[in-house]
Formats: structure tokens, sequence, C-alpha cells
């Protein structure tokens, strides 16, 4: 097997998760829309196809066809590339996710550490977004995500700390065999509790959606996007959502393992897992309403970083006393 | 193989970096470092460094970078992209640094470093580098591990103390 | 298996690079992005060795490097902010209160 | 049970603990919880002595922790059990208990009544310390911690002037004997390597003679301190300035004999140094007829018992210095209990007559005819004295009169002939104290007569127990056949010392001769005769204290002024402390008054003479300075000036123009290594 028969492989593999995951991040709108609207009493979107099933496509046609406007005092460059630094990193992560224990891209030897670090990108994109726009409302949206993500991606990284401490792995196919016991969630309710949270405000949702927040910012730094620019926004942000669901998968709920007898492929676990979690993710926003800046910041430092570190204190201690 | 993406990693660094110090706009300098941080942590992967390579995107490129983006946008850089932007003894400075180039090109041309070892381990493959470097890190370097920590705390509190603003009552 | 000198040509270049940024530039933000690559030309060297020699020393101290360089940039910003907010400037050869 | 001797030390030190940091807390509850810890701590020894006793007994050690290590010196705190510590143990986990449950009741209401009992617990810990160590290094620190106590309760009222003074005197005296006992370790230390027991006896056979008698010497100077002989016995009357048990428990029954189970326990480096055994016996023998024969006049009750513990404890050093280690050892078993009895016999009176004046209390003279009062402590304090005076069978008889048998046939007989003076004394004082304490006259101040009542049980069912032990102590285990159980029993503790077939073979004799004499037959000439001498001392004594202060109350009287000089003295206990006064203090304060004087003059002069050199000097100096020195300096300044001013305009105050500079410096330092 050459070199290049290899690279074909990893192509297909490539082009199938790209497509996969662009379709389903395309369908997660309209989950989430009817889902929303069945839990506040309405039908949500019927018209376009049954039950409105063609919706996204149509929303996604609409898009593209729209006029891609370019506002006159913005730095065009970054104007541009801004979109993209937004959702590049959101899809290279799913070149390391195990989808199932035979089916991934590529398996890297930091792969939870790797995720980490590229997601951890994103926010690039939207600092650009908001500079560039040239505009007051951008800029707001744009500082307040980038003081809301560096300090909630240090949550982020110290909640999984505990799980990988277990797992004594950071390779996401050994920490799915960690838990072919027990999930990791019930060793480590604290983690998950601080891990979600975190990435609630990770990736802008409600109640931790300040940068975009309507109400405030119009939109926040996104408000002078159109077309698919726009669109690219948007996919980033339920592309991450689906990264960090997974992950949460990954590292608190087994992964592609099944519960005990029932004997489903494990991809069929793995979506089922994800699909509750991504639920979690739409019945938060329909929940809940939006945290204030400084009640934000304190929540962060004041209360979930004392609680992460006390559950890797906690850990090592158990495991050092126990294991 | 390897050496044809060292080449392509080696040339995005130079160039991003030469197009970093030129610009104008602090803006685009920072996001064109940040570019070649990236092109850096491939070449750190390349280099068998794959943790290295996880902590330049996590910490710099996701930490500092933003950090700088994040200041710079609390500064009004609009005013500086009209202004004068060489110092007064470029020439003279780039010219030193170009005589230090041709020096340093002489001394690396000299070769005769001791023989390559191979790696315990290859590319892709388990375990990965990052428990052999957690274990020296604890072990061996615990102690500059400690001092860099404490670095790292004395570095916050002088932030604080020089960004804050004196609050008056 | 690249050859020890391309890394240090590599990192040669870019510390070059780098202190002609700090000498050359009058903004003072672009003198720590300058120092930034400088402390990253660093980081590509040890790398270098470490791959060379087989020997994790080199990797460990790019991770202090990486730490003294966080240092560097929180506190330099932090002047730079306070510079900013007392003189509206940020020019380094205009701050010369140290002159004779 | 054995393995859990660490328990014994632990018990009081939580009492310690709960007593000294909760005192508030626990108030009228101290006495309770430090008694329950003394309880606890004479349960496990009880334990421990049942298996030693009706075991196999031997030798056993009990780790605790490493204590030292540095170099070749180890030292450990553990734990020795053998028979010569179970009996002190016993003895201080017993009468310590007693003296605990007694206190409860005589400290009743004081305002340091929990600081009290903190005291007393924390003698405990330090005396069982002293007891079980298994080393000299760990012995010495119960040895300074005891001090530490005896200081702290002698000092207990310390708003009393006396009762400070006291407690600093036995402070200061203890210290001088214990230089001589650390001396004395370091000794031991130098020639046999080690400090422990086991290693000490065992190098103990090759040590030449001069040095066994100066390791003993030094020792002793230690126990002379502790154990107040002459000439350190001066602090222990004065001791009496603490409360009463404290007295019985501290001054009679425990401490003051560690002096004698030092010896006893280090018998083994004694016998190599026979010089030290004879200088102990002669000193035993002087304290004992020397502080008997003060005690003859005393009118203080506990000072009659601090004179005559002083005297006993001549007597168990005499034994000691004989060779006659298990008889000392049995005779500070039966002292601590009639002497402890005695201790708090006294202080059941002194209880009773706590309304009358202050200066009444403990004067004799001011009492009498309280035996219809208060009858459980007469008839204990009887036993006591009974025992104390030697009548057969009472514990004091077995005991003490072994001792004078073990001096008599190991040839001592100056010694033998002080030790038989001493106890016609003894029984004289002890007698006369029961007679003028309780018999005759009424000679109460009014005003406190009809508060006189017998004490509260909690007091008097200590007595109780104390003299049963005073009545049954010597003939359990002093009673034939051979010397008696107790020899037997501590035979493996204790070495031989030379001559000791004679010894020991006269104690049995006497023995025999006691059993026989129960059984009306006879044979050992010698024996009979020393057992009717020891039987016709002790009555002569009760006899002619009956007759003096009972008969013909104006006896003592007619004595007094028959010999003046005589009575004066004796009165004046020989003026020990005002020739100690004399000769030591004050020649010492004489001394720092003169080393005042040559500090002031002489060496204050020199330096002053020095520094008005100095400043002479400093003058002519500062003249050259000016003009010579600082036109140097100035001209340097000046051409340095004028540099400056030139090279200053490098100096731009722009970081970069440095920064270039450091480059250049950069491209020389590479240039350096390329064209070399």
């Amino acid at each position: 097997m050459g070199i290049a028969v290899e690279a074909v492989i990893a192509l297909v593999k490539i082009a199938v998760v790209l497509g996969v995951v662009s379709l389903v991040v395309a369908y997660l709108t309209y989950l989430e829309r009817k889902i929303i609207a069945h839990i506040q009493q309405r039908l949500g979107p019927m018209r376009v196809g049954w039950h409105g099933l063609l919706q996204p496509i149509a929303d996604g046609a609409k898009l593209f066809l729209k006029e891609d406007i370019i506002p006159d005092k913005a730095d065009k460059v970054v104007f541009v590339i801004a979109p993209i630094m937004v959702l590049v990193p959101a899809f290279v992560v799913y070149s390391v996710l195990p989808f199932s224990s035979t089916f991934y891209i590529t398996q890297v030897n930091i792969g939870i550490f790797f995720i980490l670090a590229v997601s951890s990108l994103g926010v690039f994109g939207i600092v650009m977004a908001g500079w560039a726009s040239n505009s007051k409302y951008s800029l707001l949206g744009a500082l307040r995500s980038a003081a809301q993500m560096l300090s909630y991606e240090i949550f982020l990284g110290f909640s999984i700390i505990g799980p990988l401490m277990l797992a004594g792995s950071l390779n996401m196919q050994k920490i799915v065999e960690a838990q072919s016991d027990v999930w990791f969630v019930f060793y480590q309710p604290l983690a998950f509790v601080v891990f979600f949270i975190a990435a609630l405000a990770e990736t802008n949702r409600v109640p931790f959606d300040l940068p975009e927040a309507e109400t405030e910012l119009v939109a926040g730094f996104h408000t002078e996007y159109s077309g698919m620019k726009f669109a690219f926004f948007f996919l980033a942000e339920y592309a991450s959502i689906m990264v960090v669901s997974t992950v949460a998968v990954t590292l608190f709920f087994g992964g592609w393992q099944g519960i005990g007898w029932i004997p489903l492929p494990g991809f069929v676990w793995y979506v089922l897992k994800l699909g509750a979690m991504i639920f979690v993710f739409i019945w938060i926003r329909a929940t809940l309403p939006r945290y204030r800046y400084d009640q934000l910041m304190r929540l962060g430092w004041k209360f979930m970083f004392p609680l992460v570190m006390a559950n890797i204190f906690l850990t090592g201690l158990v495991k050092f006393l126990f294991l | 193989m390897e050496l044809a993406f060292f080449y392509l990693f080696a040339a995005g660094i130079v160039g991003a970096s030469l197009l970093m110090v030129t610009r104008a706009n602090v803006i685009h300098a920072a996001l064109l470092l940040v570019l070649a941080f990236l092109f850096m942590a491939g070449l750190f992967v390349l280099a068998g460094a794959e943790f290295l390579a996880g902590v330049q995107i996590l910490i710099y490129a996701g930490g500092i970078m933003v950090l700088y983006l994040f200041s710079i946008m609390l500064m009004n850089v609009g005013v500086a992209v009209r202004l004068r932007q060489w110092h007064r003894q470029s020439v003279l400075a780039l010219a030193a640094a170009v005589l230090l180039g041709a020096e340093v090109w002489a001394v690396l041309g000299r070769g005769g470093y001791p023989g390559a070892k191979a790696w315990g381990w290859g590319l892709g493959q388990t375990p990965g580098n990052v428990e052999a470097l957690g274990e020296v890190l604890y072990t061996k370097f615990l102690f500059p591990f400690e001092v860099a920590s404490i670095l790292l705390l004395a570095a916050m509190i002088g932030a604080i103390v020089l960004a804050k603003r004196e609050i008056t009552r | 298996m690249v050859p020890l000198t391309h890394y240090l040509a590599l990192g040669a270049i870019l510390f070059l690079i780098g202190a002609a940024g700090v000498l050359m530039r009058r903004n003072a933000i672009m003198i720590l992005l300058s120092i930034e690559l400088m402390l990253n030309s660093v980081n590509i060297t040890f790398v270098g060795f470490a791959r060379q020699w087989a020997d994790l020393t080199g990797q460990v101290f790019a991770i202090f490097v990486i730490a003294v360089a966080a240092c560097e940039a929180a506190v330099g910003l932090a002047i730079l902010i306070s510079l900013n907010r007392d003189r509206q400037m940020m020019n380094v050869d205009e701050i010369n209160l140290l002159k004779w | 049970m054995i393995r859990y001797a660490w328990l014994i030390p632990l018990f009081p030190l939580a009492g310690v603990l709960i007593n000294g940091l909760l005192g508030s807390r626990v108030r009228d509850k101290a006495g309770h919880v430090a008694s329950l810890m003394a309880g606890l701590s004479l349960l496990v020894v009880l334990g421990i002595a049942r298996e030693m006793i009706l075991g196999p007994g031997g030798s056993h050690v009990v780790p605790v922790w490493t204590w030292i290590t540095a170099g070749s010196l180890s030292v450990s705190v553990s734990f020795l059990v053998d028979p010569l510590s179970t009996i002190m143990l016993l003895v201080v986990a017993g009468v310590g208990f007693v003296i605990h449950v007694y206190s409860i009741g005589y400290m009743h209401g004081d305002p340091g009544y929990p600081r009290f009992f903190t005291y007393l617990n924390l003698f405990m810990l330090s005396m069982l310390l002293l007891v079980m160590a298994d080393n000299y290094l760990l012995m010495f620190v119960g040895w300074e911690g005891v001090g530490l106590c005896s200081y702290l309760l002698i000092g207990f009222w310390y708003e009393k002037q006396s009762a400070s003074d006291a407690g600093k005197k036995a402070f200061i005296v203890n210290r001088i004997g214990d230089a001589g006992f650390l001396l004395g370790l370091f000794l031991i230390w130098t020639l046999t390597g080690s400090l422990s027991y086991a290693e000490v006896f065992k190098a103990a056979p090759q040590l030449a003679a001069p040095a066994a008698t100066a390791i003993g010497l030094l020792l002793f100077i230690g126990a002379m301190g502790k154990s107040a002989q002459i000439p350190l016995y001066v602090w222990l009357p004065d001791a009496m300035e603490g409360p009463t048990p404290v007295s019985a428990l501290i001054h009679a029954a425990t401490m003051v004999t560690a002096g004698v189970y030092m010896v006893a326990r280090t018998s083994p480096v004694y016998v190599q140094g026979p010089g030290a055994l004879e200088v102990i016996a002669l000193v035993g023998a002087l304290t004992a007829i020397f502080s008997a024969s003060i005690g003859l006049v005393q009118n203080d009750i506990k000072r009659v018992m601090a004179y005559s513990t002083v005297s006993q404890l001549g007597f168990m050093f005499m034994a000691m210095g004989v060779g006659a280690f298990a008889s000392g050892i049995f005779h500070l078993m039966t002292h601590a209990f009639f002497k402890g009895l005695l201790f708090l016999g006294a202080g059941s009176v002194i209880h009773a007559l706590h309304h009358a004046p202050a200066a009444q209390q403990q004067d004799m003279r001011y009492m009498g005819g309280l035996r219809s009062k208060m009858p459980v402590t007469y008839w204990c304090l009887v036993a006591a004295a009974l025992a104390l005076a030697g009548v057969p069978p009472f514990a004091g008889f077995w005991s003490k009169d072994e001792i004078l048998a073990g001096a008599f046939f190991s040839g001592h007989y100056v010694v033998w002939g002080l030790g038989t003076a001493a106890a016609l004394m003894t029984a004289f004082y002890v007698f006369r104290m029961i007679f003028m304490t309780f018999h005759g006259e009424m000679r109460v101040d009014h005003h406190a007569r009809e508060h006189i009542r017998e004490s509260p049980a909690v007091m008097t069912v200590p007595l109780v127990i104390l003299a049963v032990l005073s009545v049954v102590g010597g003939v359990l285990p002093g009673f034939p056949p051979d010397a008696g159980w107790i020899h037997k029993f501590l035979a493996p503790s204790l070495a031989k010392a030379p001559g000791h077939a004679a010894l020991d073979e006269g104690v049995r004799v006497v023995k025999a001769a006691a059993q026989a004499g129960a059984q009306g037959g006879g044979h050992g000439t010698a024996g009979i005769a020393l057992i009717v001498l020891a039987i016709a001392v002790a009555l002569g004594g009760i006899a002619l204290a009956w007759r003096m202060y009972l008969r013909d109350t104006a006896a003592p009287a007619r004595l007094e002024r028959r010999f003046p000089g005589l009575y004066r003295l004796l009165l004046n206990k020989y003026y020990v402390d005002e020739i100690y006064q004399a000769c030591i203090v004050e020649p010492i304060y004489r001394l720092m008054r003169a080393l005042f004087d040559f500090d002031q003059k002489v060496v204050d002069g020199a330096v002053n003479g020095s520094s008005f050199l100095t400043v002479w000097f400093s003058r002519i100096s500062g003249i050259f300075d000016l003009r010579t020195v600082d036109g140097a300096v100035n001209g340097t300044a000046g051409v340095i000036g004028f540099f400056s001013q030139l090279f200053k305009f490098i100096q731009s105050g722009m970081v970069q123009n440095y920064l270039f500079v450091m480059l250049l410096g950069v491209f020389l330092m590479v240039s350096a290594y390329l064209f070399r």
C-alpha cells in the first residue's frame, strides 16, 4: 500500500466526515428551532417539506444567495478572514474525534489536548470579526468574548484533568476504553458540572451568550456580517456544540460504549449520547436567562476555579491513596 | 517527506514573521504572529514534540496572543498607524542584524555537531511523549517548575498592580 | 530526519528578524511582539536539539520559555496599558526620562 | 500486657493535656479527671505486675520510637519492664493514685485546683518515665521532669514568699546535683559508648575500678540532690511549704527515692567501684543520724516528717552502700507506704485545724488530745508510727532491720552503729509526734476547737488503704523462707556486691531467727541478738517518748535547761542553712560585687582610655584627611566629571539605543568566536 493510497483513504474519510458533519450541523439549527418551539408551545418551521424538514436547506440556499455586504470602514482582509478563522478550528477538531472504536480520521497522542488547543483558536475569529467590523457593538462583543473565552478555557482545561488522571492518557480511544466499567461522570460529578458550564460559556450559548447578546449588542461581533459569512459563524457555533458534546460524551459518558447488555453498535450508542447532550444544550437555551458580565466573571473565578482545583486535588489524593 | 514539510513550515514561519515585523497595523502584525506560531506548532509536531505543539497553540496562540489582541483593542491604535513607524537607528540596526546573520551563517556552516540519536518513539505512536515529558518535568525539573510557578504568580501580581486604575473616592 | 543545522538556521533567522523588529520599530506593542518572536526562535533551537539528541530537556526548557513569555506578555502589556492611559502614546523613542 | 507498657505514661499525659489546656472548663472536675488517669495507669501497672510476679518475670524492653540518632549516639524512647521497675511502678502508681484521691478532698476549694492536678499528673508522667526508661537519657528526662514538678508544686502557693523561696531553693540545690548526674552520664557515654542500660551493663564488667568509682560518685552527686543527702539535703525540709499531698507524694514516697532507684539500677556499675559504695554507705549513715537528731526537737509536724524522710533516705543509701540493694528497694517500698501515710495523716490533722491561726496549724505545741476527735486518723498514724519505729510485725521492722543486719554482716560496723542510734531516735521522735498531737490535754486555739472533726471519707479511705499496706507491706514480701520473696523477685535486676554471700547469709539468718522466734525455737546467736536489739531500740525509743511527753511533761523543759547549747543547735538544724549562706552564697555575692567593681574600674577605664586616645588620633588624622586625601579625591572627581560630561551623550534614555549596543556586543562576541 503506497503512500498515495493512504492519502486517498484519508482524504475520503475527511470528505465523509466533513460532509456528514456539515449536514448534521445544518440540521441542528432545525432541531433547535423545533425543540424550542415545542417547549414554548409553538410548532416551529412547518412550511418547507414535511414538518419543515427541508428548512435548513432552504435557509442555506437563502444565505448563499444573499448579497455579501462589507462595510466601508471595515478592515477588509481581516473582515473576510474572520468567519473562516471561526469555522476552520471547529471543523479541524473533528479530525481526531473517535466516532467509534474503528472509525476515526486519525489518532493523536495528545488527543484531548489537541482538541482543547485547536478549539481555543476559535476566539481569534470572533475577536477579528469584532475588530474588523469597525463598529462599537461588534468591538464590545469581541472584547467580552475574548475575556469570557480566555477565562472559561481555564476551567474547561482544568475540569478535564480529573477524568484524565483517572484514565491516565490523553488519547481519546484509551480514555473511552478506561470507562468500560463505570463512566467517569460517576467518579467525577464535580468535574462534569464545571465542564458543562465552561462548555456553555466556550460556545457562547445561553446563559453565557454575552458576546452576541441580541438585546444589548444587536448580535455583537457578527452584527455587520451577512450572507455566507454570517452562515459561517452560525455553522461554527453549532459545530462547536457538537465538539464539546462529543468531548463530554468521550470523557464522561463512556464514548461509544453501550450500557450493559443492550446490543447496539458503538456508533449508535455514540449518536444517542451525543443527541442527548445536544438536547440538553438546547433545553438550557429555552429555559435560562442571560448572565450579567460581572456575574459571569464572579461565577468563573470565585466559584468554579476553586471547585475545579479542589476536584483535581481530591482526585490526586484518592488516586495516590487508593489506586 | 519530512524535509519537505519542514521547508513548508519554515517558509511559512519566516514569511509570516517578516510580514509581521513590517506591518504598520498592530492588529495585522499580531494576527500574522499567530500564523507564525501555528506554523511553528506544525514544526514541533514534525520534531516529535507533540505536547509542545499543543502548548504552543493553547498557551501561545490561544492565550498570550489573545491577551495581546485584547490589550490592543483596549488602546487606541488607529492613530498609531498614521505615525512614523521606524526608529531613527533603523538603518544601522538592520545593517548590524544582517551582519550578525552573516556571522551566524558562517558559524553554522562549520557544522560539527555530535551525531543524532533516535527517539524512543515514532510519530503518532503511543505512548506519546506526553508521559515522558511529564515524568521529566515533575521529577528532574521539579524545582525549576516550581520556580516558574512563582514567577507566574509574581508576574500576575505585578500586572494587576501596574494596570489597575487608581480608584479615588 | 531534518538536520540539526536547519533548525538552528531557522532559529537564527527568526531571532534576527525579531531583533531587527525590536531595534527598528517605534511602536511598543510591535516591540513586544518581536520579543515574542525572539523567544520562539529559541524554542525552535531547543526543540531542534531535543530532536537531535533524543533528550527531553530541550522540550522542558521550551515549556519554561513559554512560561516566561507569558509573564513577559502580562507585565509588558500592563506597562503599556498604564503608559497609554497616562501619556496617550506608545512610541518607545519618546520615552527618555532616563536621559542624563 | 507488658507490651502495653507505653500506656502507663500516656494516661497522665492525657490528664496533663485535659487539665492544663481545659483547666477553666473542667474546674471542679479536674481532681476526678486526674485521679481517673492515675487510676487507669495503676490498672495497667497492676496488669503488668500480675504478669511479672505470677509469670516468669524476666526483662522486657518496649520500644516506642527512636528519639535521637547522632553519630554513634542513638537513644530511643523505650520502656524497660523488669522486677525492679515493676516494684517502682507499683509504688509510684499505687501511692500516686491514693494521693490523687486524697488530694480531691484536701485541695477542695483551692483557687488553683485544676493547676494543682495538672502538676500532679505531670509529676506522675515524669516519675513513670524515670522508672520505666531503658536508658539513662530518658531517665534524665524523667529526672528533670520530677525536679520541675517539685519546683512547681513546692511553690504552688506562689503568692507566699516562703513557698516561692522554698521552690527556688529546691530547684537550685537539685541543679547542683543534676550537674554531677550529667557529668556522670557523659562519663558513661565516653567509657561505654552507649546510654542504654543493657549495653552499659554489658560493658560494666570491663570497667576499671577507678572509672566505675568516678561514674558512681558523679551519679551519686545527682542522687544527693534528688534524694536529699548530706550536704544537699537542705531543700527538703523547706519543701514542706508545698501542699501536704505533695509532701507525701513527692517529698516522701516517690521523687526523693529516685536517687535510691537510680543507684540500685546502676548497681552493675557500682559493684565495679567499691570506693563509691563506701562513700554512699557513710554518707547515708551520717545523713540518717544527723537528720534524725534534728527531728528530735522540731515542733512543726511536717518538719518532723521531713527530717524523718531525710533520715530514712539515709537508711536506704546505707543499704545501697553496704551492697544490700534489694533491702534498700524493700525499704523504699515500705517507706513509701508508711511515710506517705504519716504525711497524709499530718495533712488530715492540719486540715482539721484550718480554723486555727496560721502559725499554729502545723505547730505541735498547739495541738494535743485530738485522738477522740479524729479516731481514724489517729489509728492510722499509730500504725504508721509503729511501722517507722520498726516494731514487729509492722512494715518498717522487716525492711529497716534487714538493712541494719546487712550493714552488720557485711562488716560495716560503724555504719551499723550509726544506723542503730538513728533507729532509736526515729522511734523517739515519731512517738513524740504522736503523743504531742493526739494525747494529753488539748492546747488548740479556742476558736478552732469546735471546728475540729474527722476528715471526709475521700481523705480517710486513702489513709486506711495506706495503713493496711503499712501493716502487711513488710511481712508479706519480707517473710521467710530464705530472705523473703522480694529478694528472690528482685535478684535478676540487681548486681551482686563484693562479699554479698556473707551479707545474704546474714539476712537469711536474721530472717530465720525471726521465724524461729515466732515458732519458739532458736538458733543463730548473732541474728537473734540483732533482732532483740532492734526491738529493744524501737520499744526503748517509744518508752522514752512516752515518759517525756506523757508521764513527766516537764522533762523536755528540764533537758532544754540542762543542755541549752545542744538544744539550740538541734532546733536550728545545726545551722546548716546559715553555714551555707555564709560559706557559699555570701562569698559568691562578694565575688560578684568584686567582679562588678573590676568591670567598672579596670575594664571601663581601659575602654574609656582607649576611646580617648582614639579621639585624639582621629583629630590628627582628620586634618591629614581634609587636606591630602580629600584633595586627591576631589581631583579624581573633577577628572571623572570632565569625562562624564563627554560621555553622557551615550545615555540617550532610549531603550532601543541600549539594545542596539547590546546587539553590537553580541556581534563582537560572535566575531571573536569566528576569528579567534
